[in-house]
């Protein structure tokens, strides 16, 4: 009897200790294709590593789909270990509430503030000089993807700018090529916009009309301009008939169009398709005119739980998500740019090299998610869809409507 | 003597009120409770999460001065009058074909109502690319010789709606086929003998004879139908994401970008109580003389 | 409670809404009674059944079966069995689980319900089809099937609702008369609903006639077809209905009903509690009781008319006869040799006829 | 002798003769009349435009990518490839979880069962309490039930999570449970209170003669009766449950995601390669288990809602 209580004692000290050792923590995020998910799995790896358990929660479709889920679990009461959401404010209000857990302890045992490049990225995780999340990658929006191909075998350069690009248009269309491949997804038209605003008047303006809401401005003649350049792409873009961004990459790679502003994520699909950049595709970042990068990109936010082993797990992937030998593997696989200015990636391709480049130089701008908030955001995602796909909407119309949000903005 | 009216009257149906407790648990709960929160939290400035920041009327002004939602209004009363006039018609008219004792019933009854069991994530898609001009049903007749030849309901703005209409019977008229199928079987079969001898067309028999004879069936479908119209998302988010531009939002749509892209719950419960409010002006009467009435016989 | 009312209804109301369906209504039924509610469509005889069969709450007063009120009872307590127009047998059982399911609902021992379902189903002849589901059976079977789970619950009263209008006529006839012998070998009190008259008069001990919620008149099949008790109960029994002539009664020598340019002498009519009135009243003579031919020589009262239409029965002939522009059925002999167009002569003795006051239309 | 054998033969074929003047026999030309040509034309060119998009699915999903960015959606593979379904069914990656839909396919069937089961046994009960045993303001639950149809699911998001939490059941599979049979209420009452309604009263009354209660009826009498309906009730709420998404994930953790999730993860990945063949293959690998339902039980199908909905 004595002997078995014994026994029961140690499996039961066992239990105990294995628990201590590998907590289970659920992980939320919307990482769902061949390349996002190899990169998460470099995160699950090096956790793994510390003795905790990964448990995925991948749930595909970012603002849509996952958000809900993830809010509803946490304000359910049932919350997830970790969860991502894009960089800014996203998850303000949940930070507000109480419902996340603060960071700022780890963050100063990592000295966070000294390594993260560039800071703005953790400004965005701070809130009363707290910091609620851990910045993983970067991604930029800014980039005009090209295919030489189009462009040469009608007699023309390979533009090198957005004017030039405008420039060689007519000749693309004689052609019968598309010259701008814009899907009808509501956020590539906003991409499209901020992009031409970024490129065409100014990281300056466009810090004041999106961060000081400056109404005055978006309402005057400088943005006038890109309005009136944002009529051109609307133009140049009117026969490209597809949905999703990458059925308009597609466009690009096979030559059925000259050109697509997109995001850095595009370079998944030209590599796929087994083209070389430089020699098939040319990138030009911020359209060629104004080379800056946009620091948006994801963070991981860690809700408030009362179990003492996951609130210690949750401390340990906050450290390994920071940790340079994570950053690099995650990136690499990712195709972003690491949020550390010191690891060394040498394995990154060209159009990478730029961007990191452009980093380096420092002519970084926030995202506009950091700028404002999801609502202001979405209406102007909803003006930009309208005016894309409405070639009775002029410029001026479309800047009237545009200053008008960007005053009750906030 | 005892009156037959007494305390006794509340038990004499105690099971069956046991037995709907589940019933009238959702139905006050779950249907008027939340309803009721939806409502008081349209009053609000809520965000992310419900807060009791009370604006007044502001999200509702808001959304009145919304061309978004009001294109999504217009969108849903085309949407909703076509989709129900046609799959009632259609419908019926496909079950009034499969009744006349064809071959193959079963088969084309399976082709008509196998898209009610395929999700709309992918099947959207496979839509989408149908009616894409460049490598749908416009390329192939135009690589037919017919150059001229326009068909791109999902990528004109005007039409776009009619595109979503397209997909949308395909994936609903089956099961109203289905039920208007069993409506058809049960009528009696003199009713056909007699129509019969008296020389009265097929068609008129129809509509003068069967059609009034199969109310309970088209109550069921109207239900079905309508309840579907209302919520219709799926079907937009995978065919156009409400575009081109804007021009096929809807209102559940609507409500759900509110809600979860924009973050903004108060605009979001603005918004579907309107639609719970149209709602109620519509089938509250009407759900009243059908069920609420005296049934007796 | 006295105890000679096997059945007892007091001040019985029913209503939907503001719509009364039963009015005050009372009735008694004897021990081993047959009564028979009779009336068209609509004048509640089939409610007042479910009502005494608590498939209906009722509004007001109260029910008593044997000693007890049974106003607030389940049906299955009521000590009553319970036979439907459409049979109302369960598709999924066959018969002999039919007939058992009350009995097994009540718990009782297997081996004494499987004697009274033998029992029930010898009485009625339905042994065979024990084991058979009722889509397997005729209409005729499916009736016995039916009827035969009300008997196997031994229950003092039996109710009938209808049980007969979903069969052809012949067998109508047949169970017609298999339900009167199954009541002089059971004699247990037994309530029946129809709009048959046929039915009314040759299974009642005594028929209550309703309408519009209320009894009309509750007597022997004798008395409701000699003395109705007014115009409506007149009309209703009897097939071709009661000829009727619009008039008044007068006084003089003697009191005569007046119409037209006739009058009838009422020497020997039985007026109600023998007390002779006089006014504007309704005349009214079954065409059995009209006479043609020898016998209309030698009647009381003679018209001549012309015979507009001739149905022949072979039992008897009926003829509708034109009078004063009026038309009469008359009922004749089956060998009665006679034509459209013929002249007649009908004949009649006021005795036999009933008056009936011109404005509440109850019998004089 | 011979003469009158004639005769007989004469007055065998007189009457024959005689019929030979009109139209005798069967009436030619049934099986390609106008009306036949009308009827199979008009159902062949329907079910083509109900097949389109399954052709084009299948048709997709047996290419292979290159052959599908050469971009002719209806013409045949060139090259049958099962790959995409292979990866579809066991490879493809949810996240770190690169099994597939295989991996969702169990939770599908436990959450299936369970809200199925409870959906139908409460959605029936209260069709029957409502047809048959109607009580003072039945009607008026039941028309907020029909109402309750019209609500965007989404609103009620928010308030069932608090529901939920504060009862205790959020997160599990129990909630989630709930949720479905609350979901399906409304139009499964409805389907059911019209078949029960359709049912003999007479039956019913009988039936409480003989002593069944409530239950007793219910279970002894009108379920038996009725089991088409119930087959009706099981294809909706199959259907409807086996591709949802929303609840599923919203309701509980992600060991029970059900298989919808992997198939959204599949299908909506936003950024990244979109392999529309194994999208194509997943998506019709997911409808199967509703599709077999129908296949088996398509004439049912058909005689349940015929019982149910005749009567209003």
């Amino acid at each position: 009897m004595k002997a078995l209580r014994v026994v029961f004692a140690a499996t039961t000290a066992l239990c105990a200790t294995t628990a201590a050792l590998a907590t289970d923590l659920e992980v939320t995020h919307w990482w769902t294709s061949g390349g996002e998910a190899a990169a998460v799995a470099e995160f699950a790896k090096a956790f793994d590593a510390t003795g905790n358990k990964w448990v995925d929660g991948a749930i595909a479709g970012s603002g849509g789909t996952a958000r809900p889920i993830m809010i509803s679990r946490i304000t359910g009461g049932d919350p997830m270990g970790a969860t991502q959401f894009n960089h800014g404010r996203q998850a303000e209000e949940l930070v507000e509430a109480g419902l996340m857990r603060d960071l700022t302890d780890i963050a100063e045992e990592g000295n966070w503030k000294e390594i993260v490049f560039p800071p703005s990225l953790l400004d965005s995780c701070t809130l009363d000089g707290k910091i609620y999340c851990v910045p993983v990658n970067i991604h930029s929006p800014q980039w005009l993807w090209l295919n030489n191909a189009a462009f040469e075998d009608n007699g023309l350069a390979v533009p090198t700018n957005w004017d030039e690009f405008v420039a060689a248009a007519p000749k693309l269309q004689e052609a019968g090529i598309v010259p701008l491949a814009i899907g009808q997804q509501p956020w590539q038209t906003t991409l499209a916009f901020q992009t031409l605003l970024t490129a065409l008047a100014g990281p300056e303006t466009y810090t004041k009309v999106f961060g000081d809401k400056d109404a005055d401005l978006a309402a005057g003649p400088e943005l006038a301009k890109v309005f009136e350049a944002a009529a051109i792409a609307r133009e140049l873009s009117k026969d490209s008939n597809v949905q999703a961004w990458n059925d308009a990459t597609n466009l690009v790679i096979t030559g059925k169009a000259g050109g697509q502003i997109m995001g850095d994520w595009a370079q998944g699909e030209f590599q796929v398709a087994n083209q070389v950049a430089g020699t098939d595709y040319t990138c030009l970042p911020g359209l060629g005119v104004n080379e800056v990068i946009q620091t948006g990109g994801d963070a991981f936010y860690f809700p408030k739980v009362d179990d003492e082993a996951t609130t210690k797990a949750q401390g340990e992937l906050a450290k390994v998500m920071m940790s340079p030998e994570t950053q690099v593997a995650f990136n690499l696989k990712k195709g972003s740019l690491p949020v550390r200015g010191d690891v060394d990636l040498s394995a990154a391709n060209d159009c990478m090299r730029k961007g990191l480049d452009i980093l380096a130089k420092g002519n970084i701008i926030p995202g506009t998610d950091q700028l404002m908030s999801a609502d202001s955001n979405q209406q102007v995602n909803d003006l930009f869809v309208e005016f894309f796909n409405n070639p009775e909407m002029s410029a001026e119309d479309a800047q009237k409507q545009f200053a008008s949000i960007i005053s009750s903005a906030d | 003597m005892a009156a037959a009216t007494g305390p006794v009257r509340w038990h004499r149906n105690l099971s069956a009120k046991i037995a709907a407790i589940p019933m009238i648990t959702t139905a006050l709960v779950v249907f008027i409770g939340g309803t009721a929160w939806t409502v008081l939290y349209s009053f609000t400035s809520s965000k992310l999460l419900p807060r009791e920041k009370f604006v007044g009327l502001a999200q509702y002004e808001r959304l009145w001065s919304s061309s978004k939602w009001l294109i999504s209004i217009e969108n849903l009363a085309i949407y909703g009058v076509f989709s129900l006039v046609f799959s009632l018609l259609i419908g019926f008219m496909l079950a009034a074909l499969l009744d006349q004792k064809i071959r193959f019933e079963d088969t084309f009854r399976t082709i008509l109502l196998y898209p009610f069991a395929l999700s709309f994530i992918v099947t959207g898609l496979a839509w989408q690319w149908i009616l894409n001009p460049d490598f749908g049903i416009q390329h192939v007749v135009r690589s037919l010789g017919w150059e001229s030849f326009s068909f791109d309901p999902l990528y004109d703005p005007d039409i776009v709606i009619y595109g979503i209409l397209i997909a949308g019977l395909w994936q609903g008229t089956g099961l109203i086929m289905c039920l208007m199928l069993a409506g058809l079987r049960g009528i009696d079969e003199d009713i056909w003998k007699a129509a019969k001898i008296d020389g009265i067309p097929m068609w008129k028999t129809y509509i003068f004879i069967v059609i009034p004879m199969m109310r309970g069936i088209f109550i069921t479908a109207i239900v079905l139908i309508a309840s579907g119209i209302i919520k219709v998302y799926d079907l937009v988010v995978a065919q156009t994401g409400g575009g081109p531009g804007i021009a096929s939002e809807v209102p559940a749509k609507y409500v759900y970008d509110a809600m979860f892209l924009s973050q903004n719950l108060g605009q979001g419960f603005a918004a579907s109580t309107m639609m719970l409010l149209t709602v109620i002006i519509i089938v509250v009467p009407w759900a009243y003389l059908e069920f609420g009435g005296k049934r007796r016989g | 409670m006295e105890t000679k009312h096997s059945i007892s209804i007091k001040n019985l109301r029913l209503s939907f809404g503001a719509l009364d369906v039963l009015k005050d209504l009372n009735l008694d039924v004897g021990r081993g009674e047959f009564l028979v509610l009779l009336g068209s469509s609509g004048c509640g005889k089939s409610t007042l059944l479910n009502c005494i069969a608590g498939l209906l709450d009722v509004s007001d007063g109260q029910i008593f079966i044997g000693e007890r009120n049974v106003t607030w009872e389940e049906p299955s307590k009521r000590g009553i069995g319970m036979v439907f127009q459409s049979y109302a047998l369960y598709p999924q059982m066959t018969v002999a689980g039919n007939l058992s399911f009350g009995l097994k609902n009540a718990g009782l021992p297997k081996p004494e319900i499987e004697e009274r379902v033998n029992r029930a189903a010898k009485i009625l002849q339905i042994e065979p089809l024990l084991s058979r589901k009722p889509a397997a059976l005729s209409g005729g079977q499916r009736q016995r099937a039916a009827i035969g789970r009300a008997l196997v619950r031994d229950a003092d009263v039996f109710l009938f609702d209808e049980p007969l209008s979903n069969l052809d006529a012949k067998l109508r006839a047949d169970l017609r008369v298999e339900i009167k012998q199954l009541h002089q070998q059971l004699s247990n009190t037994m309530i029946y609903v129809t709009h048959d008259q046929i039915e009314a008069m040759t299974l009642a001990d005594r028929i209550a006639i309703m309408r519009g919620g209320q009894i009309l008149q509750l007597a022997s099949p004798n008395e409701i077809y000699n003395r109705p008790a007014n115009k409506y109960v007149a009309e209703f029994i009897g097939s071709p209905t009661m000829n009727f002539f619009d008039g008044e009664i007068v006084g003089g020598d003697g009191l005569r009903f007046a119409v037209g340019n006739h009058a009838f002498p009422l020497e020997g009519y039985d007026f109600r509690d023998g007390l002779a009135v006089q006014g504007p009243a309704w005349f009214g003579i079954r065409p059995e009781h009209m006479v043609t031919g020898t016998k209309a020589e030698s009647a009381r009262i003679r018209l001549s008319g012309q015979v507009e239409l001739v149905e022949p029965l072979g039992s008897d002939t009926l003829a509708r006869v034109a009078v004063d522009g009026r038309s009469l059925w008359v009922r004749m002999d089956g060998q009665a040799n006679i034509r459209d167009g013929d002249d007649i002569v009908v004949g009649f003795d006021p005795a036999r006829a009933n008056l009936f006051d011109k404005s509440h239309e109850n019998r004089l | 002798m011979g003469n009158v054998t004639k005769t007989a033969a004469e007055i065998q074929l007189a009457p024959a003769r005689q019929e030979m003047t009109g139209p005798r026999g069967p009436k030619p030309g049934r099986t390609l009349s106008r009306r036949n040509i009308m009827i199979y034309g008009t159902l062949i060119v329907v079910s083509l435009y109900y097949l389109l998009p399954l052709y084009v699915m299948v048709v997709t999903s047996l290419k292979g990518m290159p052959e599908i960015r050469l971009g002719n959606i209806f013409s045949p593979p060139v090259e049958i490839t099962f790959q995409p379904w292979v990866k579809a069914w066991a490879e493809a990656c949810t996240g770190l979880n690169c099994d597939g839909l295989s991996r969702g396919f169990f939770n599908s069937v436990r959450i299936l069962i369970p809200s199925v089961v409870l959906s139908i046994a409460i959605a029936s009960v209260n069709g029957y309490a409502l047809a048959n045993w109607r009580f003072k303001g039945s009607e008026t639950f039941f028309t907020i039930l029909i109402v309750g149809a019209f609500i965007p699911y989404q609103v009620m998001i928010y308030p069932i999570v608090i529901m939920l939490r504060e009862v205790g059941l959020y997160g599990s599979l129990t909630g989630l449970v709930i949720v479905h049979t609350i979901f399906g209420m409304p139009i499964l009452t409805l389907l059911f209170r019209n078949y029960f309604a359709s049912v003999p009263q007479e039956l019913f009354k009988a039936a409480r003669v003989d002593g069944a209660g409530f239950w007793g009826i219910y279970f002894q009498i009108m379920v038996p009766m009725s089991l088409p309906i119930f087959v009706v009730a099981m294809i909706l709420q199959v259907t409807g449950i086996w591709n949802d998404f929303l609840f599923g994930v919203i309701y509980t953790k992600p060991d029970l995601y059900p298989m919808t999730v992997q198939l959204n993860n599949i299908v909506n990945s936003t950024q990244g390669v979109k392999e529309y063949n194994v999208n194509m293959a997943a998506t019709i690998l997911t409808g199967l288990v509703p599709l077999t339902i129908y296949f088996i039980s398509g004439k049912l199908f058909v005689r349940g809602i015929a019982a149910g909905a005749v009567k209003g």
